[in-house]
Order: C-alpha cells, then structure tokens, then sequence
C-alpha cells in the first residue's frame, strides 16, 4: 500500500489505520519509521515533487521483497509543502518475526533515500529552493551525459 | 514522435522529438547549455523504467523521463 | 519513559501520545517497534512478569547511550495476559537523524530481549507455561551454580 | 539478615538467611534439589545490580534476587 497525500501527513492516523489493517494477519513485529520536517537552516518548512508512475514500480519491486521473506510493507509520502514540526514521510514493515523486520526497514528506508523519484525543497522566504545538496543521484545517472 | 519529460527540478517543459535511440537523445540535449548539470546527474527512464545503458532502440510513442537527484523522506 | 500496564497496551494511543509528546523536539526521525503475540502453537495467548526495579536501572542505562547520541527512547509493556493478536510491547527511539534511529532501534530492542527482566509463559488450557525455550539467560548467569 | 528472592517462573518463596557472601550462598542453594536448573541459567543481582563474580561482600539488609532466562516483548 502506496499512499501519497497533498500536505502533511496524518501520523496517529496512519499509524493506527495500518496497525488495524494488519490486527488479524498474525504478523509479529510492526515496525514503522516517520520522518519528520526538523527547524534547521533557517527553512519554514520542505516541500516535494513526486513522479508517481516510477515511485509505484519501486515501491512493488520491494513489496515483492517483503512477501519473500513473509513481511509487507507500507508507505505514505507528502506531496507539496510541509511546514516545521509537520511529518513528510512515513513507511512501516509487518513481519512474523522481529529480525526480518528490523533489517527490512533499515534497508528499505535506505533504498528509498538513494532511489525513490521524490525531489526535495527548501522552503525559505516563501520560494522553494533545491535541496541539491542533500539530494542523491540515481544508480546509472548521468549516462546522457557522456560524450 | 518520443516524448522526453524533465521532472522535479528541471525546469523545462517536455519535448517531443523524432529520435531512434538514446545516442541520439544525448547529443541533442549536450547541445542545450542550461541541461550540462543535469544530464550528468540525473537518471533515465524509459517508460518508467529506468535504464543504465544508452543501448536502447527507441519506438514510436515511447515516454523518456530525466529524474535528477533525489531525496525523499 | 517507561510505561507497565496491565493487559494488552493500547497501541495506537501510545504511538499517538508518543508522537505528541515530542512534536516540537525538533527530532527527524520517530521509529516505533511494536510486538503483537501472534497465534502459533495452539497457544490462547501470553502473559508476562517483570520485575519493575531492574527494568528501570536497565532503561536508564539504555536512555543515557541514547541521550549521548542525541536521541531519547521510549517503551511500554504489558505485565499479565495478553491474548492473541494484541499487543505486548512497544518501544521507540526520536532521533535528528535516520542512521543514528536506525541502528538504535535495532542494538535497543536486541539487547531488550537479551536482558530486560521481563519472563514469557504460554496461556495454554487457562495454565501459564514458563517459555524456557525462547528465553535467553542474562549475562553472567550461572555462576550461582559452580562449585 | 540477608533476603534472598526468586523472580518470575522460579516458585520459591523468598528466604531470610545469615550470611556474609554469595560464596555462602551458591553453597546453601545447591544444597536444595530443585533449585540445581535454576542455579545453571540464572542471574543474579545484588540490591537490584546484577553482578558477574561470587566475589562479594553481603552486607546486613542487603537484597538478593535470581533471575532465570527472560524473555521480553
């Protein structure tokens, strides 16, 4: 399940709708990660593109990964601005077992960073700047490049 | 007729070329002064796969995306 | 913080409640563990005894490596019977940074099992039976029984 | 006067005894039947402190507890 909102997103909400969703499906561990927009750097928030076709293939290249080891995954991301304090992002594993599911969120979280098409700005004095800096380049990137 | 998109940070609108392979996309957008920085940082897709070789015959109709450096979360 | 309560926890309010707790801490990143008793060998459910004084100085000792990476941590467990498919446990650490919640969570909730003097019985025919062997002896143990 | 407890799945009531070290006590324990599984996987704690060495002093009031394998969560 790939949920993208406009805005904010909904923690408790979220939390608890996936917590639900799984009650009876016998999974033991439930291990979300939010992340949340921190007051740094003089921003008033982040804001976010995201390309949802790709976003949607990689996302179902790791549900397939999850289901091999019997866990699921979850994901919700923001799309357009999220002010300070506010949360952008969260994602969550179900698994039978504690191991798999600590070792597949740390790897999932890390993938996401690296791959998923979403593209991050700054906030500042009301324009929204490219967080280039701390942004990752693709695997493969820069083939067009080469002359 | 292949369309070719800029998403996130790119800002510049989609183009639709006659073009038979991803060589020939290279070249012409190397000839686009404010696309150096990104075709060396950003990422290819294909319909909304992404590929990590030029060797790619195109077809007519096919979608290209450039997908510049990410960060979500 | 650490929270015993009778019974299944109420995970979605303690997620919920956490969460708020720290919405303007300015951390990036909120990592909750949550384990539910899953239905496996014909058991009826769980149920557990702690002993309060020594899961206190073992949380403190944990809270302060947290605090020394600039995180905090937090955890609930049930004390008594918790049925099948609820909720026995939950934990979490707050972190500025993903890496640094990451690999809290996970060296946190292994040493938790590894530790924490919290003993597991099986509610099997309205009987509890002690889980010796999912259990882990504490380090140092046995040396009671040298001769 | 020293206080002995059995924590969790140990059904042992606690014990009131007179002495100065675990030394002591490892001798009295082993010389109850049912406590020789307990004796081999528990800990044990020293006014809530758990300690890895016999090597130690008891003082009058001090509490000891062992605790047998845990398992958490």
């Amino acid at each position: 399940m790939l949920n993208i909102y406009d805005g904010a997103l909904d923690v408790p909400k979220i939390l608890k709708d996936w917590y639900k969703e799984e009650s009876t499906s016998n999974y033991g561990a439930y291990i979300p990660f939010v992340g949340t927009v921190r007051d740094e750097n003089g921003i008033d928030g982040l804001s976010f593109d995201i390309y949802e076709p790709i976003l949607e293939n990689w996302f179902n290249v790791w549900q397939a990964k999850a289901k091999a080891k019997g866990a699921i995954i979850k994901m919700a991301h923001a799309r357009g601005d999220v002010l300070l304090h506010e949360s952008s992002y969260i994602s969550c594993v179900f698994s039978p077992k504690r191991r798999v599911a600590l070792e597949f969120i740390d790897e999932f979280v890390e993938d996401f960073k690296a791959s998923a098409p979403i593209w991050k700005y700054d906030l500042i004095n009301g324009k929204r700047v490219y967080a280039l800096d701390r942004s990752t380049a693709i695997k493969g990137s820069g083939i067009l490049g080469v002359k | 007729m292949i369309r070719v998109e800029f998403l996130g940070p790119i800002q510049k609108n989609a183009l639709e070329i006659e073009i038979t392979n991803l060589k020939e996309l290279a070249k012409i957008l190397q000839e686009i002064p404010e696309m150096t920085e990104w075709l060396e940082n950003s990422a290819v897709a294909v319909n909304d796969t992404i590929v990590i070789s030029l060797d790619m015959e195109l077809k007519n109709g096919d979608k290209i995306s450039m997908l510049p450096p990410v960060c979500g979360g």
